[in-house]
């Protein structure tokens, strides 16, 4: 860890916003592509059996 | 054969698969790679302090903010000349991204102007114009959402991107000519005198190129997952006609 | 076309007044500010320019979402769609017959109510000419605003939200001229831009805003 | 004879969902056509197809620039304003001449300085009605025209498209009720959209 | 009634977001008044509380006329009140709706944007408690406005003009507690006239507004 | 037996001026009443005064207390709700049970979770008319329930009535089509108000 000095609590809670917005959006991105995908494999296995 | 066969939603679900995994790796290794370089390699700024570690995520993050703008007015002005769905889609999925870039540099911007400016937020005009840039982005995903029918929200979002851009240049020059302002000038620049140094320049690079990567690695999935979403709306749609 | 304005002009006039409406939310805005901002008269007359402004800017957006909604629901939408008229023609009138039911009359109370806010001597001219320079801007960018959201329910809301960055040029030209009056400095330049945006949005929007409305009635 | 007009195998969508397709006809100057089907088949989905409010999926409708006049479930009757304040609109918007023969035809003399918020359901919907006859226009395009009309409007209402008929104008009319007009009948139902063969799916979903 | 209830806070979440955008009109009222008064900080954090306040009150009367006009419109009042629920429940139902749709999120985001007018430090926990417990008492008071209005064509700018003078007395005390709070003084006694509105507004004016919405409907 | 509705002398009003004066009858339980007259002549306002909506001018309406459903001119859907979303409101709201045989009655099962701003005209008029089945009155008050339905559903909503009736509720529709149903008629034509004698000109202004 390096010296943070007097602006510790700048530089770390920066950082930590930043990774918890990316974390967020990358989160938000992989949960919506999955639950579209298993929606539409349904959807489509509906369609081509019913 | 033109170049536009690629923006056929099937071919592109094939040709974008394979590089979704390679893109977001890369990303990753560019994005850490210049953190870490950044935060535990250099030296303080003789001015700044250790605040100057900010730079890392700010100003890729900020340049990102207009990228991503800049590419959703491109992806809509295809769609509304071309009508390519993915194109519409494309600019569907880049939104929210470019919101939450847009959050990080107002964010890190704030927290870093407490010690430099003695202030969370100044009427700046750099900042001013992120504040603005920042409605856009919120008024274009407002719309996304309250329009049920997607045709229909691809066309009038596209609209309001061109019209929404216009007027983003313009408060652009009105905030500059509003009020001076606090804000670092352009740094990255080639001209020596203002460039940062260079033991700053490298990692930051690396980040930058980091976030863009980011950036497209995120696009294309939101945008296949867009794509699979708008086939869904079809589907449904078309078999609540056929209930009917 | 001359039909449609007076058309329009009627209903506002008829429609409980739209003259009278306007204006009194200007006033009542004005005056709920020194309410919210304490009687300082110092204080007051710094931000008497901006206040009134804003204001105006509100007041004119709380009529907008009526330009097109009430039509759109009765079906007039739908049939003016189809008449020998172009549809640019019709927004450009009905952008008009809105300034001149809201733009025109707040332009003409807002130096009364400077002197609500303590508005300097000079600053009166000034605040005149830059509301009647730029309220023309807010009136055409509110049609532009009120032609993507016709269809929607509520769109009032979502319309407030697209229309306000649209408007922040225009307020801060405007503003800037009218401080920079009101402490009696010249404000041509900042006048000179605010009539610019208003001439740039009169010769594009009517066509952004009738491609919107084309799009919504389908 | 030249047909007033044509549609030519006309697939028409409603929130991007293909309602009908393969639709065809003509309709000649003179001539009146009836559209029939259930609730929900699609009339008023080819009825504003082919007033040019909404683009077709398919195919295509042939008509002379300007020549029709669309009426649908609503009226564009403005509450605030009297009944020939509403119609001198009209009037003035397609630039034809007086209001006196519409105001006669649809019995509305008597209510021409009524404000139109103080109508009945009927007597606005003959001033709806009455909008035609003032826009001058060759096609009448009319989807459930007599809704909330009592019989003798209903009459009122067939002898002004006879009278249009007369003149060599046409008609196309949606209605689920008898207008005792010697017209055409078209079902629509016959031209219910089915799901086109899915080769390639991406497509199909963006069609 | 619970029906009523979650039918109207489903209604406001479907229709493009009934908070997002209460929110969103809110950030942008106060993103806006800088730039009309001017980027000064120290003249910024001496209107804020002041600003704060009237912003959450505008965003809240932009969003009244919609309380009954719509259900108006499409007949529903009509079938509600030949229903067996008293028409002061619904009043009251649809007065919580709008709050808890308006007032409890403008409350909440009120600090985050006093950032942006330099809110000075002990002003946010009196912002904050002055906003939630006047609130309540725009919403309902809004319900008797929009109650009254609710038959007239363009009623939503007739229902600001009456409803906005009978605001100020909330006003005043919400933002004279909160203005006490910023400098650091004491401000709990118009606080407690600011809560005796609150009380009083929601016993009496269900009443009234159904009322005003029996006579409405004849 | 007791009339389940009673209505005596009864003269309503619009906009200040009186349009019926004079009506009189009684409905039972089991009966239905259809009221016929030409376009203006008073039904609506009629409708209206007997639900409650606005005082008589004159007379008096006699029936037990949260008896009445009416159903007039606008449905009341909202149409950013699913039709079940949409049923199951009002059946919170009449505290009533499940909304299933409403939506059986008038075949709106398909349709069940489609918003109720992508239905047809017909298949929103029979959303408002399922709300009749979900209220659980006896009796219905109905103005011109049928339009823009098809023969089908015509039939489907004689049904509704016929069952209705057969469980003793009593309803009283006013239309101008033939509904198919055994019913009394009555013509409001005939309680036309006639100006009073013009006497005491401000008592009747402000009668
Ligand atoms: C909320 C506040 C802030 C916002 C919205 C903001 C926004 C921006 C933007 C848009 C850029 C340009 C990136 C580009 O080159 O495209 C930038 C760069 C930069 N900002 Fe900020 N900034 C903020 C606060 C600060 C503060 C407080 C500091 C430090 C005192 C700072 C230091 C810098 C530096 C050093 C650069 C790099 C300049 C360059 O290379 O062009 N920023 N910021
Ligand atoms: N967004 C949507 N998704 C799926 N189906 C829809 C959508 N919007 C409308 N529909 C359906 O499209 C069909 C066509 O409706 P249209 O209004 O054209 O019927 P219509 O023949 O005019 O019926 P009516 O006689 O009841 O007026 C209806 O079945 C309707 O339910
Ligand atoms: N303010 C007013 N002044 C004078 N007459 C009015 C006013 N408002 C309504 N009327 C008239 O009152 C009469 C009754 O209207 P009502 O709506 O009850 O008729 P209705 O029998 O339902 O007709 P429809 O079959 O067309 O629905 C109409 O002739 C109407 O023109
Ligand atoms: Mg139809
Ligand atoms: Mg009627």
């Amino acid at each position: 860890m390096p010296e943070l000095g007097k602006y510790a609590a700048e530089v770390l809670a920066a950082y930590g916003a930043t990774f918890l917005l990316l974390a967020g959006l990358v989160w938000a991105t992989w949960a919506r592509s999955i639950r579209v995908r298993r929606a539409l494999e349904q959807a489509l296995e509906q369609r081509d059996n019913g | 054969m033109s170049i536009w066969k690629y923006a056929n939603p099937l071919k592109f679900m094939g040709w974008t698969g394979p590089i979704v995994v390679p893109m977001a790796v890369l990303a990753t290794v560019c994005i850490l790679t210049g953190i870490i370089w950044g935060f535990f390699f250099t030296p303080d700024d003789y001015r700044m302090g250790s605040s100057v570690k900010i730079i890392y995520i700010h100003v890729p993050s900020a340049m990102m903010a207009i990228n991503a703008w800049a590419m959703m007015l491109v992806a809509s002005l295809i769609w509304l000349v071309r009508r390519h769905h993915v194109s519409a889609l494309a600019a569907k999925a880049a939104a929210p991204i470019g919101v939450v870039m847009t959050l990080i540099a107002l964010i890190t911007g704030a927290i870093w102007g407490q010690p430099m400016w003695g202030t969370w937020w100044a009427w700046d005009p750099r900042l001013t114009s992120f504040l603005i840039l920042l409605l856009f982005y919120i008024g274009y995903m407002a719309m996304w959402q309250a329009i049920e029918n997607p045709d229909t929200a691809a066309d009038l979002t596209s609209v309001l991107c061109l019209v929404g851009s216009v007027f983003a240049i313009l408060s652009r020059y009105a905030v500059n000519f509003w009020n001076q302002g606090l804000h670092q000038g352009a740094s990255l620049s080639l001209d020596a005198e203002e460039n940062v140094a260079d033991v700053f320049w490298f990692p930051l690079v690396l980040t930058i190129v980091g976030f863009v990567l980011l950036f497209i690695a995120l696009v294309l999935i939101r945008t296949r997952t867009e794509i699979r979403a708008r086939r869904l709306f079809s589907l449904n749609a078309r078999e609540r006609m056929n209930d009917a | 076309m001359i039909g449609l304005l007076m058309r329009d002009l009627r209903l506002a006039v008829r429609a409980g007044g739209g003259f009278g409406l306007g204006l009194a939310f200007f006033l009542i805005v004005t005056v709920l500010v020194p309410f919210g901002v304490g009687p300082d008269t110092g204080l007051l007359a710094r931000i008497a320019p901006g206040i009134l402004w804003i204001g105006a800017l509100l007041a004119c957006l709380l009529s907008l979402d009526r330009i097109f909604q009430l039509d759109f629901e009765d079906g007039s939408l739908d049939l003016l769609a189809t008449a020998p008229v172009p549809l640019e023609g019709v927004v450009a009138i009905k952008a008009l017959a809105h300034w001149l039911t809201t733009g025109l009359p707040l332009t003409l109370a807002a130096p009364v109510l400077g002197v609500l806010l303590n508005l300097p001597g000079p600053g009166f001219i000034w605040l005149l000419v830059s509301l009647a320079i730029g309220t023309p801007a807010l009136s055409i960018i509110g049609a532009f605003g009120a032609a993507l959201t016709v269809g929607l329910k509520r769109g009032g809301l979502l319309m407030s939200l697209l229309v306000l960055p649209l408007y922040v040029p225009s307020l801060i030209f405007g503003t800037e001229a009218a401080r920079r009056g009101a402490e009696g400095l010249a404000g041509g330049a900042p006048l000179m831009f605010a009539a610019g945006i208003t001439l740039g949005s009169l010769a594009i929007l009517p066509f952004a805003a009738a491609a919107a409305l084309r799009i919504n009635l389908r | 004879m030249n047909a007033a007009l044509k549609v030519i195998d006309l697939a028409v969508q409603r929130g991007s969902v293909p309602v009908l397709s393969g639709v065809s006809f003509a309709l000649q100057a003179g001539q009146a056509l009836v559209l029939r089907g259930p609730n929900g088949s699609g009339k008023t989905t080819l009825l504003r197809t082919i007033a040019g409010l909404q683009p077709p999926l398919a195919g295509e409708v042939r008509c002379a620039e300007d020549a029709i006049a669309y009426a649908g479930h609503a009226d564009g009757i403005k509450s605030m304003l009297s009944v020939a304040e509403n119609l001198t609109f009209w009037a003035s918007i397609y630039g034809t001449g007086s209001i006196d023969t519409a105001l006669v035809t649809f019995d509305l003399r008597a209510l021409m300085n009524r404000r139109a918020q103080n109508l009945s359901a009927g007597q606005k919907r003959r001033l709806g009605l009455a909008r035609l006859l003032v826009a001058g226009r060759a096609i009448w395009v009319l989807d459930e025209p007599t809704v909330s009309l009592d019989s003798a409007s209903v009459k009122t209402f067939g002898d002004a498209v006879r009278g249009h008929l007369a003149n060599g104008g046409s008609a196309i009319i949606a209605t689920h009720t008898d207008l005792g007009l010697e017209a055409d009948v078209l079902d629509v139902a016959q031209f219910r959209a089915t799901r086109i063969g899915a080769k390639d799916i991406f497509d199909e979903a963006f069609g």
